[in-house]
This record gives structure tokens, sequence and C-alpha cells, in this order.
């Protein structure tokens, strides 16, 4: 299944894959228009259908994502917050192009294999024990040259059994998100609002998430909101009235 | 020379083992007849006396072999057994031939986890292991050589060194065949 | 024929290997010039298109090999393909390898933007590729086979086209590269 073939049905952009990843190197469509999402949806669907994942067109398809993210995700940051990014975006753009130019040229190369592969088919080469009196001449003349133990070595690795994954270390959480609500519940009962830092303080950072988690179950049930003044500021929570 | 006469040059110098007019007609899709005339303009060809490689009717059929002229060249050229470090897949197919012996091509994919015709090929090329006649199932089976033997400084079968000091899991119940083909399988997932 | 074109002959039919012409001449007992001189001898006997059998150049030394005439009948005799084709992704690892080697698996999978593992694993059970050491990081480092070589036809790595071909040309590189940087700054205005 190769990737021309993977239609796509977007707000702004209707057609095959390679024809919207042409559009948007001719700058014809917006890429901060698209939904990449989308794309990475309709991927999958596409996937589903054909029933197999195709492991050559899954990772063409990963590695052409991959540098639309990037390039998007650079072109919506605020342009106030250059000085904070690792890469200025002459940058950014020489980096992404240096790493499209080389695995271009490998593709290419790739492809070059195959075409050659293919003029060689029908070529094929001899491969016979030698003559009997041959073979007895080779074994006079042969001298002990490997170590026996590499093949005693070579046993014990064929005997190994891969061991089950290891789940011990992973946790159980130790918060769950129903724990959580009742506790952001009891602090709007007896204080009506309050301060998220307060609701977790003391907290780790896996407590802190979780109740952020059930801060938002709160909203989702209009329970309570929140006001934030200035981005990264304190949080105040308030109950919906 | 014709093409049907270029395809039986082409066979026969493919096949180890002489072919028979039959198999040749099979191969080649036409009749016997055809097979004896292309072998009879070959025949022009390989004559003895003009070539390094001469065409031989034996028990079984037809055969390409060298001429007696060359055989000092040739017992130069092989006197000294070439012998590059085996990669992994190599060694591997190789020690469970030495210590299964004689196993077939199927067990010893089924041990590996993965097909191993070009590892086993070039095993034999290289006079390794050879055939040892074939499984209830059909299956070549193989087994190692003597020049094997003297490729690892082994006066005999008995011995290979003990494959305990590497075993992962000494306690494991069982034969090592059947051990090697269940590690296999599970890791074949 | 000569007989020096003979042993020559007979010595690449039995090798399994492609034989340097220095080989050749340390195993005729001749100097290198005889050799080249018999091998041009032997090349108008195998001149493509008129035998089943032609001369080849592949992995630094001379080899016979079928003519493409003979190969319907070949895979009927020995009921195999000559070698499976690659899939894009094994295609793409040995590009790498074959023009990047001594390479690792994280430098393949770097450049292709994806882990390489299956790839990667099958191209060195097909015996295309090998483990060549370590690199200083530890990880296992790769470089092609003879095999690869003789496969695809190379008389040698340095018979792989240079890697700058495959590039796009210097029109392509600039406009994709003013595409990416108009891209980067429309976003400011």
């Amino acid at each position: 299944m190769s990737l021309a073939t993977l239609d796509l049905d977007l707000e702004v952009f209707h057609g095959p894959f390679d024809l919207l990843l042409t559009l948007v190197l001719r700058e014809e469509v917006d890429l901060l228009e698209v939904d990449l999402a989308e794309v990475v949806l309709a991927y999958v669907e596409h996937l589903e259908r054909a029933g197999e994942l195709d492991l050559e067109a899954a990772t063409e398809f990963l590695v052409l994502i991959a540098a639309l993210l990037e390039l998007k995700s650079r072109l919506m940051l605020p342009q106030e917050e250059d000085e904070g990014l690792d890469l200025e975006p002459r940058e950014a753009a020489e980096e992404l192009l240096a790493r499209m130019l080389e695995y271009h040229r490998y593709k290419a190369a790739a492809e070059h294999l195959h075409e050659r592969l293919a003029a060689e088919h029908g070529h094929r080469y001899r491969s016979a024990p030698l003559p009997p009196e041959l073979r007895r001449i080779s074994i006079e003349a042969a001298e002990a040259a490997y170590d026996p133990e590499l093949l005693a070595r070579a046993i014990g690795d064929l005997l190994r059994i891969p061991p089950p994954l290891d789940l011990t270390h992973v946790r159980r959480p130790a918060v769950s998100v129903d724990q959580r609500l009742r506790h952001l519940r009891d602090l709007l009962a007896t204080r009506n609002r309050f301060s998220f830092d307060d609701a977790v303080k003391g907290a780790d950072r896996l407590t802190e998430a979780v109740t952020l988690f059930a801060l938002l179950e709160l909203y989702k049930a209009g329970e309570a909101k929140w006001e934030q003044e200035v981005p990264f500021g304190p949080i105040t929570v308030v109950p919906t009235q | 020379m014709n093409d049907l006469a270029r395809t039986v040059e082409a066979l026969l110098f493919l096949s180890a083992e002489p072919i028979s007019v039959e198999r040749l007609a099979d191969a080649a899709e036409v009749s016997e007849g055809e097979i004896v005339e292309a072998l009879a303009r070959l025949r022009e060809h390989y004559a003895e006396g003009y070539r390094g490689v001469v065409l031989r009717e034996v028990a079984g059929g037809f055969t390409l072999a060298t001429d007696p002229v060359a055989e000092r060249a040739a017992r130069r050229l092989l006197a000294r057994p070439r012998t590059p470090p085996l990669t992994q897949a190599q060694a591997e197919c190789l020690a469970i031939v030495s210590y299964l012996q004689p196993v077939s091509r199927p067990e010893i994919a089924r041990i590996r986890g993965v097909a191993s015709e070009s590892a086993v090929g070039t095993l034999l090329e290289r006079g390794l292991i050879e055939e040892s006649g074939r499984s209830r199932f059909g299956a070549t089976l193989y087994r190692t050589t003597e020049l094997f033997e003297k490729l690892f400084g082994l006066s005999g079968l008995d011995a290979l060194p003990d494959p305990s000091a590497f075993d992962p899991s000494p306690q494991e119940e069982g034969e090592l065949r059947e051990r090697l083909l269940r590690a296999g399988e599970q890791r074949a997932g």
C-alpha cells in the first residue's frame, strides 16, 4: 500500500497525501491551516482498511509527517519567543532541509539498489561442494582456525529464552481521580474558592497531575471553573453558580 | 549455440549433481529429443582437450567437471581452505548442526527463529557441513564434515566443548534438542 | 584456448567465491600479467549473448555466472528464486550501510527516522550485511558482505555511484530551501 493511495478529506485540502505535501512545499496550501492530526487519523484508517501494516509505507509516512509536524510547530510559535528557542528559524529550516536531503539521498540510493538487483536478475552463481578428490586436498592442508568454544557459546545464546516483561517496577498510581475529585469537592464545600496550589500542597507530581485531571472533570460536570490572570500565574478555583 | 543449448549449459553449470535428460527437458519445457540435440551441440563446445571444463555423461545423467589440466593449480588454490570469521548466523547454524546432527534445515530455522538459507548455503560451500540423507518428512539432513573437525582442531565430535558452561538456565529439564526447539519457539513468539 | 586459459576457466568453475587476479596467478604459478591475458581470452569465449554461462568481475575478483537466458529453466530446476526482492525498508538500510560502513543501527534509524531493527535483521540473515565491531558507544557496527557485491553485480564497493549523484540538483535544493525559509518567515508576518 503506497502513500500515493492515501486520500485525504480535510477542511483545507481534498486529495492524495503526496499532492498535499507538494502543495505545502510550494506554499499553495498553508501548513498552519492543515490539521495534521486529521492526516494521521486518515492514515490510521487507511491502514485499518488495508488490514495489514506495510512497514515501508509506514516508514515513509512517519518521516514525512514528522518533518511536517516539526515545521508546523515552529511556524506556530509566537514571534517574541524566538529568543528562547535553541534554533533560529533560518537554522531550523536549514536543519530540517539537511535531514530531508540526507534521507532523500539514501532513499534514491535504495532505488538504485533495487534497479541494480533487478538488472542482475538471471545471473546465478554456482554453489557446489568441491569434487571429492579436491576435497581431500583441502582437508589434508587444513589447520585449526576456529575456536570450538564459539560453538558452545552459540548454543548458550540459542538456549536463552527472552524473559517476560518485568512490570513490577510500574507502581499502581497511589492516587485515583475519584480520590482527588472528593478532595476538590470537600474544598469547594468548605472554602467556596481556593487556589490550585493549596489543593496540591505537599503533593507529588503524579498527585498534582491527577488533581488537575479531576479539576477538568469538575469543569466538565459543571461543578467548578477557574480563573488564571496571567499565563503560569496562580489558578483560583471557584464553584459554578 | 542456440538458446536451448545455452540454457542446458547453464543448468549443468548450476547443478552440483548430474542431471538426467528427463529433468533437463522438464526444466527447459521442451521434449527429451530436443535436449539430446542441445547436448550434442554442447558436446562440440566442450570437446575434451580444448576447455578447462568438460561435459561428462555419468550414471544418472550429464554433468560439467574440471579437466585434469587444472589439477595442480586447483590443489594450490585450495591448499589452504579459506577461513574468514564466521558471522553470528553462520556460527549458530554450525553449532546447531554440530551438536544435534543429523539435523534438517526446517529444524535449524525453528531453533533460530528465522530462515537460515544463506548461512547454511555458505557452510555447505565452505565444506564445513554436508548433506546426510533425508528425514522421514523428506527434508535434507545435515552433518558436520571432517574438514569441520580439522578447522576447529577437534579430534572427533565427542571433543565438542560442553555447552553447559554457557547455559543460561541449567536448571531447565530436557534434552538439548528439545530445549533448543522450545527456546526457539518462544523467541519467535 | 591455451592451457593457462583452460586452467583459469577450471579454477573459476570450482571456486564458490570470486577469485582475484593475484590468487589466480599464485595458483597457476604465473605472473598476474599472464592471468590478465588468459582472462581476456576467456572473455572472448564467454562473450555475453552467446553462451549459457558468462564471465563476470564482481566482489574484487572473477567468477562465472549463468546468463539470464536460462533463468526460467533454472528456477524450475532448482525450485527457488535467485534471491527474493528487497523491501523498501531493507533497500534503504542496505543503501545506508553500503555508503556509510561501518555504521551502527542507531545511525541508520536517525537517517531513516524510524527504528530499523527488522530490516537490519533480515539483511543480516540474508548475508547481505555483517557485523563489524562496535562503535565507541558500544553499538554494533555493520558493513556489507562479498555476497552483497556478488548479488548486486558490483566489482567492488567503489563501483557504487557517488552518493551525491542521488541528491537533488542545486536548483531543486535551492528551491526547497527557499520554500522552507519563506514558510518560516511567513508566520512572523
